[in-house]
């Protein structure tokens, strides 16, 4: 009877692991087949026309590029200068304490609150308005804890013989972090910024109401531009042109998933 | 540059996520809690009466609903994710773990609204072939929100799972105990303390989902009397007005994103305190 | 190295802002923001397309958000023209903005292709939107839930249907609430028991509109004013407007845009007003 | 209750390096028998064929026959979880559960049928008293077994295999990670329990084996590591005058 158990068990949870899996390949099969015809040159660089906004993206693609470059330029300096303390510098105690729980707080922050903070302070406060800015400083606020824990990690995973053989050559110790640790740990910072890339590109919570929702090619900084998830959200809950929202969605795979890939790549060649 | 000077720059970018944070209270607290003082706490919590254009700012509907919609997606998700955990740790052998777990990486990869959108294309038509209605509603965004904490979960708790020392499985199997009665009894247990924080920071996730939710729940401003029938979370109902809401409109919104951050902030503290007490 | 990780950070923001120049030169020029109404934004949209091309030195933006958005935009200035498929309310009307009517639209109430229902009173449809009547055998159709599906309540739609229809009594709260037309319209044609509401420009074959009080919604009902579900959609502007506003307004009454853009979804302004 | 193990040309593979060849031998039951050799001698990995928890270990291969009462304990029918019970086994480094003292012990019997409270505390109580922990932990016994010290963990681990009431317990150095004192009560332990199960016990120290095991195996690897069988015999005999001229080499600790 125990044997049969045994192995009701095994299969039971080797049908749970088979679905999760299932689960994705549902989502990634049914959106590519539906969208595959949908993705043509004239779809990713035409811009959208007529009533529903059919026709091509490309000013959402480029919103989506823009708002995310935005936010990674301000946030990986900030990012790896907070990994650079709290693996280099802090001496632990209350600060280091303190900043932890921040960063950990930061990283449960729902993303409809990210979307209400960037409002109430970028678009309003700062008077930025709805536009690339406003969007890329939200985004760049949520990505933080992502870039400070892998950078972090990557730094603390540098072995402590390169600092000491570096300091052993009478260097100093910003000479030691920026000449031996950070080389070092360079790939997995990387992979951390690319990770927080993917994650920044597939938000939409956020942009929707700090980046605008107006369809247009966002040029200055303070140029509003409806994003590929907001596009995809507006064409998917108007419910009118499903061939563009599908397209879209596809795209939008695509790009997150080629991240994400990029990032393992890295990762994998380091370890 | 003088290395002091270097120190206090890295300080100050340590301290910007702690700002951040204060920041993020500070505007949502001040934006929100005007409606505290005006409608008074009772007429807030305890009252179902959602009618902004009347007035009427009882949030109890999106309180029940983000508890009922939570509750619904880890019942559905966390038993597979953690069975998902344990096949992955305990039972596959190499071949298959190269296989299955890059999916369910994957699967935490992908945007919220591309969920949604599967949700509205797939799980939408299903639900209501299923269970009638409109199909928008808690059963879609149940086995939305089940795929979406999975992941998370399944990587936190095989974390833990696998952490447990091999000795204590020979141990048990020397004593004649099947590969699952050795899981039951002693693997689970010991490792329950990393489940659990899983699961907590997998509800974590599923109360702060918005798009998702937004897309497929039907933003009802009612308390779902049946499966089929649509609701609302504190997340979508944000969501759906703030495009246009103003004035004391606004200002209850802002105060749902206050009770949010209250919400996530006990959660945090919760795992810290509970994996800081085991020690993990 | 750091110095290479932000390299290749700004090489992708450079290759962002390439990607920009590659596209149709986009000069700022001088910008006219319109927000509010989504019921407008389509038709908009569809306008400012051809008037961008026509005018390279302007660059019409359009934003949705909603009527009640696209007033507060109007009084603000955070939008030049302010949309709205509503009449302003009595409070409204005091914050000096003047309202340029650009179109007519009628709301068709609509059903299931299945359903029995060819005709419903104002008042019955008042009943079912109240939660009042569930089934839709008490109106003479076959023995299924009535499902309700509902706009969001940014929606210009909304709030025209709530005065000429609910009056004073509230909507059920159990309906499903959905902040497109499209979507209202899918869901009443793929769920049996589904009623809802959506500007005539949006009805297709796969949904049925009833008659209200007896009439159908047509051009001549509309026209002839005995359909009882019309309304007015309107540009709001406050003040003053600098010579581009102006003229994209023209624009917008001009009977080539009406002909073209506007008749595909609604009724040209002047089959009300007479106006030319 | 004479359980004994046949050994028949033996060999043993992780994968293709071969660890043990042509094994032979026979041991009887209510006897202890202890194996000896120079360390990466497989000791150790032939006393994890017996109860073949070498199955554990991927890309493992076992040719020969291993029987015990006369029955092929490497067929596919053999029922892996009954053999593991009627074969105990204390591993070198103890391993209670992360539970209690009780529940540690009471671990196996749950594990085999459902017993009554009243049952699990009789077998406790009896097991403890078999090895010689009952008196340092009878009012402790919900605490956690991790509080135990080294030795008193081994102890633990032997009642826990004791209250399966197995028929052979293997022992794997079971005291070189342990305190003297507490070595010397688990030797008393293993004379004692003799009569009711035969006991297999690998170990480094010859004083050990020879004060302890009725019989004794000496094992020696060849420089590519695969492993014999040299010489088994009773104890006083392969310690005083050994056949094999390496066993005595071994035993009078010129090299090894």
């Amino acid at each position: 009877m125990r044997k049969g158990i045994d192995v009701f068990m095994t299969l039971l949870l080797y049908t749970a692991a088979l679905s999760s899996c299932l689960v994705l390949f549902v989502i990634l099969g049914f959106i590519f087949t539906k969208g595959v015809g949908q993705v043509s040159p004239a779809f990713i660089l035409g811009f959208p026309r007529g009533l529903n906004a059919e026709g091509g993206i490309f000013p959402t693609i480029v919103a989506s590029f823009y708002a995310t470059a935005v936010a990674m330029t301000v946030v990986t300096p900030i990012g790896i200068g907070a990994a650079i303390y709290l693996s280099e510098y802090a001496t632990g105690g209350r600060i280091v304490r303190l900043i932890r729980f921040g960063a950990d707080t930061l990283a449960s922050v729902p993303s409809i609150v990210f979307g209400l903070f960037g409002l109430a302070l970028f678009v309003n406060f700062l008077h930025l308005g709805w536009s690339m800015l406003s969007g890329g400083l939200t985004l760049a606020v949520m990505a933080l804890p992502i870039i400070m824990r892998t950078a972090e990690e990557a730094i603390l995973a540098v072995p402590r013989s390169y600092r000491e053989a570096s300091f052993a050559l009478g260097a100093t110790k910003w000479q030691t972090i920026r000449r031996a640790v950070i080389p070092a740990a360079a790939p997995r910072i990387l992979t951390g910024i690319i990770l927080g890339t993917g994650r920044a590109f597939g938000e939409t919570a956020v942009v929707l109401f700090t980046a605008g929702v107006s369809i247009n090619l966002p040029v200055l900084l303070t140029d509003p531009g409806r994003t590929m998830t907001s596009h995809l959200y507006i064409l998917a809950t108007e419910g009118i042109s499903l061939p563009t929202a599908y397209g879209t969605a596809l795209l939008l795979i695509a790009i997150v998933l080629a991240f994400n890939y990029l990032a393992r790549k890295l990762a994998t060649k380091v370890r | 540059m003088s290395a002091r000077i270097l120190r206090k720059v890295f300080l100050f970018c340590a301290l910007t996520a702690v700002v951040s944070v204060v920041l993020i209270f500070i505007f949502v607290a001040v934006k929100g809690a005007p409606i505290f003082a005006t409608a008074g706490f009772t007429r807030l919590f305890f009252s179902m009466n959602w009618d902004p254009l009347k007035g009427n700012f009882g949030m109890l509907p999106f309180i029940v609903g983000s508890f009922i919609v939570t509750l619904g997606a880890l019942v559905l998700g966390a038993p597979l994710a953690i069975g998902t955990a344990i096949f992955l740790s305990e039972i596959a052998h190499d071949r298959i773990k190269r296989f299955i777990r890059p999916s369910v990486e994957l699967l935490a990869g992908i945007p919220s609204v591309i969920y949604g959108f599967f949700g509205i294309i797939l799980l939408v038509p299903l639900s209501r072939m299923l269970f009638g209605g409109s199909g928008f509603g808690l059963a879609t965004a149940w086995i939305v929100l089940a795929i979406m904490i999975l992941p998370t979960i399944a990587a936190i708790s095989e974390d833990a799972i696998s952490a447990v020392p091999p000795v204590y499985r020979m141990g048990s199997l020397a004593l004649g105990a099947t590969r699952w009665q050795t899981i039951k009894r002693v693997v689970i247990p010991t490792a329950m303390p990393g489940i659990v924080n899983a699961v907590v920071l997998g509800m974590g996730r599923a109360i702060g989902e918005t798009m998702a939710v937004l897309m497929v729940l039907g933003n009802a401003p009612s308390v779902p009397k049946s499966v089929a029938s649509p609701a609302s979370t504190l997340t979508s109902a944000i969501a759906l007005d703030m495009s246009y809401a103003s004035g004391v409109h606004q200002t209850a919104l802002f105060a749902m994103g206050l009770i949010l951050l209250a919400v996530s902030m006990v959660l945090i503290t919760v795992v810290r305190v509970w994996s800081g007490r085991v020690g993990r | 190295m750091l110095k290479r990780a932000s390299a290749s950070l700004f090489t992708f923001a450079i290759l962002a802002l390439v990607l920009i120049s590659f596209a149709r030169p986009n000069q700022a020029g001088d910008r006219i923001m319109l927000a509010g109404s989504t019921t407008v934004l389509p038709i908009v949209e569809a306008a400012s397309e051809i008037y961008n091309s026509e005018h390279p030195g302007e660059r019409v933006l359009v934003q949705g958000g909603g009527s009640s958005a696209g007033i507060e935009a109007g009084v603000t200035g955070a939008a030049n023209i302010g949309m709205s498929s509503r009449d302003l309310k009595p409070g409204e009307k005091k914050l000096g903005l003047t309202d340029i009517p650009v179109a007519v639209d009628a709301i068709a109430v609509i059903v299931n292709n299945k359903n029995s229902v060819e005709k419903l009173t104002k008042d019955q449809v008042r009943k079912v939107y109240s939660g009042e009547i569930t089934n839709w055998k008490e109106l003479g159709g076959l023995d299924e839930e009535i499902i309700l599906v509902n706009r969001d309540e940014a929606s210009g739609t909304r709030e025209a249907f709530a005065k000429k229809i609910m009056k004073n009594s509230s909507f059920a709260k159990g309906a499903v609430i959905q902040p497109g037309s499209g979507q209202v319209r899918s869901i009443v044609s793929t769920t049996p028991g589904g009623i809802g509401y959506i500007s005539l420009g949006y009805v297709t074959k796969d949904v049925k509109a009833i008659a209200l009080d007896g009439v159908e919604p047509t051009v001549e009902s509309i026209a002839a004013k005995r359909y009882g579900l019309m309304r007015t959609l309107h540009f709001l502007v406050k003040g003053e407007q600098k010579a581009s506003v102006k003229s994209f307004i023209e624009f917008m009454l001009s009977d080539r845009v009406q002909r073209e853009i506007v008749s595909k979804e609604f009724l040209p302004i002047k089959v009300v007003t007479g106006k030319s | 209750m004479a359980t004994t193990f046949e050994v028949k040309n033996l060999d043993f593979y992780y994968g293709d390096f071969q660890a043990l060849e042509d094994i032979n031998v026979e041991i009887e039951g209510s006897t202890i028998t202890a194996f000896i050799g120079p360390s990466g001698c497989g000791k150790s990995t032939f006393l994890r064929c017996l109860n073949r928890m070498n199955d554990l270990i991927p890309e493992t291969r076992v040719e020969g026959l291993i029987t015990l009462d006369g029955r092929d304990i490497y067929t596919n029918e053999t029922d892996l979880v009954d053999l593991r019970r009627r074969v105990g086994m204390i591993f070198q480094q103890p391993n209670p559960f992360p539970m209690s003292i009780y529940d540690n012990v009471a671990y196996g019997p749950r594990l085999h049928g459902s017993p009554s409270k009243s049952e699990l505390d009789g077998i406790v109580e009896t097991t403890l008293k078999q090895a010689a922990l009952w008196k340092e932990v009878k009012d402790k016994l919900n605490s956690l077994a991790l509080s135990l010290s080294g030795g008193q963990q081994q102890r633990l681990c032997i009642a826990r295999v004791l209250a399966v009431n197995p028929e052979v317990v293997l022992m794997d150095e079971p005291a070189s990670a342990i305190d003297p004192t507490s070595t010397q009560k688990i030797e008393d332990l293993m004379a004692e329990l003799k009569e009711r199960f035969s006991i297999i016990i690998v170990t480094h120290n010859m004083q050990q084996a020879a004060r302890v095991s009725d019989h004794t195996a000496f094992f020696m690897a060849d420089d590519t590591g695969k492993a014999n069988l040299i010489e088994f015999g009773n104890t006083d005999q392969i310690f005083t005058n050994p056949k094999d001229e390496r066993t005595e080499s071994y035993i009078t600790g010129r090299f090894g």
